[in-house]
């Protein structure tokens, strides 16, 4: 499954970069994500519990950073595997200066199995839109808030 | 942790400790032992399953058997439990309304209600009031056919 | 296949109801028509299970000063066949008719449909129609909310953890109103692939007041206010039917992509404003 | 005792109502799921979610810990027992080796990594969750063109090109047709993945019999005989202490004609068990873990003559296997060469097969196996044809339709059809759909702007299978007929019905002959303990061989009580009408009561007779039967949404002899429905990481009751000269002529957009990006 889009963040494309890869922000702006644990160079596991209405999934899995062409553009890897399926997503986020923000645009591959691939298709693609959408909301106000902290500091 | 429940199934009463997940259609068909209902799917579609419940027909595999604790289930079995075959039953059979005759109990059952509903229903509304149980075999007209007699014989 | 083994509780009063869900962690079951099938596919696996079905007083249809009651526990058969709501708001009774199949409408209900807010499902599109309010309740508060605030995303409602809808309140449609559901439904699962809910008022010829509901399209129901404008301001069917959904992420799925989905919403919004129009007087 | 016989009327041609049907109204059938054994355990199986993968690891710890799990068993446990075979023997063909459950790699998603035994089947669903497999998933491919591009995931690592066996046949010499033709129609032509979804799934049920060393298995399979024999030697057990039985069995349509790991495993578990143990698969498994139709990708060259005479045809059929062949897998497209030249005169054919692995459940015989993707292909083409040379559809198929006169007539694949006047069926439907009539109101509806469209297909099928020459494992039948001393009558068939009502055709048929009461006549199949030997019930081959076995069993029978009258009356010049045996000179009569009590009693004998009155036939029919027909569609397409309607729905179907109209009606109204399926709805996906993404009801849309039409449903009656009942088959026919009339049907109404093939289903969105496009999408 094919996605993409884009989104503005309110904070200068460098920032953006570095909150991007942040794990400690990743953690907070994937939805469902409880702890990212460095694994590698630009490579973490990841614990994540998705909730949906009454569907609830634990996953393991990776996330994982490669291509970095810092503040420009970068790769981004996310892998889980749970008991009612897996997922493998893939995508290329490119930044550049919108306004006083930076816009994210995002094009990638998203790849699912199991339960949920051979009982949800008609919702994977409503959920993968609204999970990114999620993802880039927080990152939005996780940005908002760590600005107002640099201009307190 | 178990639970105990009480239920009338075809005039019947039942008393049993069940396990809360335990899916009706299980308990009426391996702890009542009425097989008459069966199982063709796990999402609800395939209607094999149907049963009346308080008089209206439900998929017994989308419900607990605590749900049903205290209300009347009619099944198949309860249609012509003195002998006598019931007029949809009797429909079924003279227009070759089956064939393998697995969904064949549900179908007779949603037959009944449509009928409950709609005395005299056209075509149409006998189609649709079959919408919620499939038939691989007979590509529906015989059932249509057998609704439609069991109406006349109703209405005469 | 067979659910994960649960704790089960079926309270016998309302507040008792509240006070097991207080928190947000038991998982409540209405009539299950979207929650065991999820159960049986592992999909959903709560722990414990708190049934409404023994909760006195949520299974009613009344009308009072304009007001269509709906309690949360009526099943859309009796939407579907209540001589109040065929009197006083039959855009609802007509939608309940097109849900699922007859055992499953004999079994669903209102509420349990509304809280689960699938974007394939066929109320919410009429009921921000029809501009209902949702009666929300926990054990320490109530609240009322406009529809069209309560479904906000997929499977995603304004209700917060410890809270239950209790009962839709729908505006009595005055008898010169026209309304109608139309709905494309998926072969397979019956979703609505698209649907469209209308209202229309006439003042003489002209439409005094439009309302378009859509279920299906997006990741939520939403009334469509700018297709609304152009009715009240004179346009066309053709006209607003024409913008429907603009603006909106249509969903894709292997039976519809999305600009296949919302051509399908602008075709079926103009059938449905075509009869309704059709209906008022 | 002198008694006035009359011949009673016959119920061979009347529409009966059924014998099965008392037990299957009321509920009291019993089906698989409905056996229950003292200690019976549950199998839960635990399946691959991946296209493709190694398997690391398979830690089975947590759920033997679980309290009521008996064992678990994994692919170490079964990889000395034999092979799931096909039967297919075609030259040089790649077999993988298809163990009961996958060893180190999984090949499609839903293959069997382990099994969970325990005593209840809420615990074994719970067992299964917990074991813990570690997968590497590596490389998938789902579709067969994709599997043969270079460079493409190999499904099995040993045969990185993934064919499986290619296949050449040619009749006449088609490269001089392709020279003399003065128009050639080319068209790639595919018949998508259908997942059979008979409504009960497949279960089984086994016993071990310690005392015996023996195996009870119950199936809900189409072929209990064929099944013991592979199990047996799959567990490397003597043939003769597996017995099998078929319950009542809930649909099959080609799904439950094959034989599976499951059946094997579970008679393995048992055996290791101790105890009986069952397997009911859910439908998530049915859709994963059953074999599959169709999946073909055809590319089609026809040439003819400007006047539309039919000169040739070329066919490469790229067939999608799956990852391993079950029973007739390989064999399937074979059917659909043979078929090729439809009810037409084409001097030559070539046909080449290319077998494809893909990572995906095997697909085998579905309802019409191989003659649907045929007749689909065939008359799909005659169409494209006709709209070249502007011709008229139904003109194009008389001007090449094989004469009545000219039967026997031999195919240029080898075939000959045993009978047959096609114009028949074509008249008779244009006369009931008052086809001028049609065509002038769509010239009317085209000028307002509607689309409508008129579909005609002339199908011909290949039929009671078959000669067993033409079988992988035999194609005869067997009847046993046995008269009780109290008269009554038991009637054996090998074949196996699920469905089909031989319990009653067969009754009739033993009825009429014996001068019984058809209620006096029991009708027993599958039981191989009780039941002589039998091949089963498939290919539309239940009463056009197994009701001939029937019928040369009854003239045996008939002869020997003949005797018995004979003495009984001391003439030679008697005859048997109705049940009684008749003096000729002096009219004097002997009952059936009377010559059956002198054959069980056996106080004297006729000379060179046994006491008793059973007699078995094992025939072999000397050809298949060729069964043929016409349905006409007519169509409405909504332009704003793609939608189809159909607006008459007309069939005539020539199936031989009828032995029972409203079963034969029956069977045509099932078979649409299945061809209807296919053509609108009906169509199994795997993405491109091989998951089946139609993976339940909730996405794989089977027509309901109110997507159907009226079906109007006629016939003509052409007998067959293969067997003494003049039968031919008509389990497939509906499903045969079906989609090929639909197909061209909507082709009509969208012809003047310049549309000229849609591949199946006709979904509304693929409709209305045609219409979006102008009809070049």
């Amino acid at each position: 499954m094919k996605v993409s889009g884009s989104y503005v963040v309110p904070v200068p494309q460098e920032r953006a970069y570095a909150l991007l890869q942040d794990p400690a922000i990743l953690t907070k702006c994937m939805p469902g994500c409880e702890g990212l644990d460095l694994i590698g160079e630009n490579e973490y596991a990841m614990r994540m519990k998705m909730v949906l209405a009454s569907v609830s999934g634990l996953f393991a899995g990776k996330v994982k950073i490669s291509e970095a062409n810092p503040p420009a553009s970068f790769r981004l890897i996310v892998e889980g595997n749970g008991k009612i399926g897996f997922m493998k997503g893939e995508g290329l986020l490119t930044l550049s200066p919108s306004g006083d923000g930076t816009n994210v645009q995002y094009e990638g591959d998203v790849h699912v199995g199991g339960t949920i691939a051979n009982v949800g298709q008609r919702l994977l693609d409503t959920t993968a839109r609204m999970l990114i959408k999620r993802f880039f909301e927080k990152l939005a106000s996780e940005a908002g808030q760590s600005e107002r902290r640099l201009a307190a500091d | 942790m178990k639970r105990k429940i009480s239920l009338t199934i075809n005039g019947k009463p039942y008393t049993d400790e069940v396990e809360p997940r335990l899916l009706l259609i299980h308990y009426l068909r391996e702890v009542a032992g009425l097989t008459g209902p069966h199982i063709g799917c796990e999402t609800s579609i395939c209607g094999a399953c149907t049963v009346m419940l308080d008089g209206r027909t439900v998929k017994s595999c989308t419900m607990f058997a605590v749900q049903a604790d205290g209300h009347k289930i009619v099944t198949i079995e309860g249609l012509a439990a003195d002998g006598q075959l019931d007029a949809m039953q009797e429909a079924f059979w003279n227009e070759h309304g089956l064939q393998c005759g697995f969904c064949t109990p549900g179908m007779i059952l949603s037959a009944r209600q449509l009928l409950a509903d709609h005395p005299n229903p056209s075509d149409q509304e006998i189609r649709h009031g079959l919408e919620g149980n499939l038939c691989r075999c007979t590509g529906y007209q015989h059932i249509v056919n057998a609704v439609r007699a069991a109406a006349g014989k109703a209405g005469a | 296949m067979i659910p994960q083994s649960f704790e089960y509780t079926a309270p016998q009063t309302l507040k008792e109801a509240l006070a097991l869900i207080e928190g947000g962690e038991r998982k409540i079951l209405a009539g299950g028509m979207s929650l065991i099938p999820l159960m049986k596919l592992r999909l959903a696996q709560p722990a414990e299970v708190v049934d409404l079905g023994r909760v006195p007083g949520l299974n009613y249809i009344s009308e009072t000063d304009g007001v269509v009651r709906i309690g949360a526990m009526s099943t859309h058969h009796a939407v579907e066949t209540s001589p109040v709501l065929r009197a006083h708001c039959p855009l609802l009774a007509e939608t309940a008719a097109m849900i699922g199949d007859p055992q499953v409408r004999n079994m669903g209900t209102m509420g349990g449909s509304i809280a689960h807010a699938d974007p394939a499902a066929d109320y919410p599109a009429s009921l921000v129609a029809l501009e209902a309010r949702i009666r929300l309740v926990s054990a320490h508060s109530e609240r009322t909310v406009e529809a069209s605030e309560f479904f906000q995303d997929a499977f995603t409602t304004s209700l917060e953890p410890g809270e239950i809808v209790l009962e839709v309140e729908v505006p009595v449609e005055p008898s010169n109103e026209g309304s109608r559901y139309e709905k494309f439904a998926h072969p397979a699962s019956g979703f609505a692939v698209v649907g469209v809910a209308a209202r229309i008022r006439k003042s003489g010829d002209r439409i005094a007041m439009a309302r378009i509901g859509v279920t299906g399209m997006g990741t939520h129901a939403f009334r469509d206010r700018a297709a609304e404008q152009v009715l009240e301001s004179g346009g066309t069917i053709a006209d607003a039917a024409a913008i429907v959904g603009a603006g909106e992420q249509p969903n894709s799925d292997l039976f519809a992509s999305a600009d296949y989905r919302l051509h399908l919403a602008r075709i079926h919004a103009a059938r449905a404003l075509t009869a309704a129009l059709s209906r008022a007087s | 005792m002198a008694t006035t016989i009359s011949k009673p009327e016959t119920l061979v041609g009347k529409s009966i109502r059924r014998q099965e049907d008392p037990r299957l109204i009321t509920g009291t059938a019993t089906y698989l799921d409905d056996i229950k054994m003292p200690g019976m355990h549950h199998a839960c199986i635990v399946r691959s979610p991946h296209g493709a993968a190694r398997i690391r690891s398979v830690n089975t710890a947590a759920a033997l810990a679980l309290p009521g799990v008996a064992a678990v068993f994994t692919g170490a446990d079964i990889k000395d027992l034999g092979a799931v075979p096909t039967a297919s023997s075609l030259p040089g063909l790649r077999v993988p080796h298809h163990h009961l459950l996958a060893q180190d790699r999984v090949y499609y998603a839903g293959h069997p990594v382990a099994v969970v035994v325990a005593t209840d089947r809420y615990i074994a669903a719970d067992a299964a969750d917990l074991v813990e497999v570690d997968y590497e998933p590596t490389p998938a491919v789902a579709d067969p063109e994709k599997a043969l591009a270079p460079g493409a995931p190999a499904v099995h690592p040993q045969w990185p090109d993934n064919i499986a066996f290619t296949f050449h046949q040619e009749g006449g010499d088609t490269a001089q047709a392709f020279r003399d033709a003065e128009v050639v129609v080319k068209q790639r032509i595919t018949s998508q993945r259908l997942i059979p979804t008979a409504i009960e799934t497949r279960g089984v049920v086994a016993e071990w019999r310690q005392g015996d060393k023996a195996v009870t298995m119950y199936s809900s399979t189409q072929i209990p005989h064929l099944l013991r024999t592979i199990c047996a030697a799959i567990l490397g057990m003597p043939e003769n202490h597996l017995r099998v039985i078929t319950p009542e069995v809930g649909g099959g349509f080609g799904s439950k004609l094959n034989v599976y790991a499951e059946e094997a495993l579970m008679c393995f578990i048992a055996k290791r068990i101790g105890k009986p143990v069952k397997w009911v698969e859910s439908r998530r498994e049915n859709f994963q873990c059953t074999i599959h139709g169709r999946g073909h990708v055809d590319y089609y060259e026809l040439a003819a003559k400007r006047d539309g005479t039919m000169l040739g045809l070329k066919l490469k059929l790229i067939q999608d296997l799956g990852a391993y062949h079950q029973l007739l897998t390989p064999a399937i497209p074979t059917l659909s060469v043979l078929m090729m030249p439809g009810l037409y005169k084409f001097k030559s054919i070539t046909a080449d097969i290319i077998g494809t692995f893909t990572n995906c459940v095997p697909t085998d015989a579905y309802r019409g196996a191989g003659r649907p993707e045929a007749t689909h292909g065939i008359e799909r083409m005659v169409d494209i044809l006709a709209a070249e040379l502007k011709m008229d559809p139904v003109e194009i198929r008389r001007k090449n339709f094989v004469g009545k006169d000219e039967f026997p007539y031999a195919t240029t694949t080898g075939l000959t059809y045993d009978s047959g006047n096609y114009g028949a069926p074509l008249d008779k439907a244009l006369a009931a759909v008052d086809y001028a009539a049609r065509r002038e109101e769509q010239v009317e509806a085209r000028k307002a702007g509607r689309l409508m469209g008129i579909g005609i297909s002339a199908y011909g099928e290949i039929c009671a299978m078959g000669p067993s020459a033409a079988m992988p494992a035999g194609g005869w039948e067997s009847a046993t007929v046995k008269i009780e001393p109290s008269g009554k009558v038991t009637v054996m068939t090998g074949a196996s019905p699920h469905g089909q009502g031989e319990e009653t055709t067969f009754a009739q048929i033993a009825a009429d002959e014996l001068g019984v009461d058809i209620n006096d006549v029991m009708v027993v199949h599958g039981d191989t303990s009780v039941v002589q030997y039998g091949i089963g019930t498939f290919g539309s081959r239940g009463t056009a061989v197994g009701g001939a076995a029937l019928f040369y069993a009854l003239q045996e029978l008939k002869a020997k009580i003949r005797k018995f009258g004979v003495m009984l009356l001391g003439s030679e010049n008697v005859a048997l009408v109705g049940g009684s045996c008749v003096d000729q000179e002096t009219g004097k009569s002997v009952s059936f009561a009377e010559m059956v009590t002198a054959a069980h009693h056996a106080k004297t004998l006729p000379p060179n007779t046994q006491p008793g009155l059973v007699a078995t036939h094992f025939w072999e029919p000397p050809n298949f039967t060729f069964p043929f027909g016409a349905h006409i569609v007519v169509t409405e397409v909504d332009r704003d949404t793609g939608a189809i309607q159909i607006r008459r729905y007309v069939a005539v179907d020539d199936c031989g002899k009828v032995i029972n109209p409203l079963l034969v009606s029956g069977q045509v109204h099932g078979g649409v429905a299945q061809g209807l399926g296919q053509a609108l709805w009906e169509e199994a996906v795997y993405d491109d990481d091989a998951q089946l993404v139609s993976g339940e009801l909730t996405d794989y849309a089977l027509p309901r009751a109110h997507f159907m039409p009226f079906i109007e449903s006629s016939h003509t009656e052409t007998p067959s000269p293969v067997n003494p009942l003049g039968v031919k088959g008509v389990g497939e026919a509906g499903t045969i002529g079906c989609s090929p009339a639909v197909v061209n049907s909507v082709v009509d109404a969208l012809a003047p957009l310049g549309v000229r093939h849609i591949d199946m289903p006709l979904t509304p969105q693929k409709i209305w990006k045609l219409i979006q496009a102008g009809g070049h999408a």
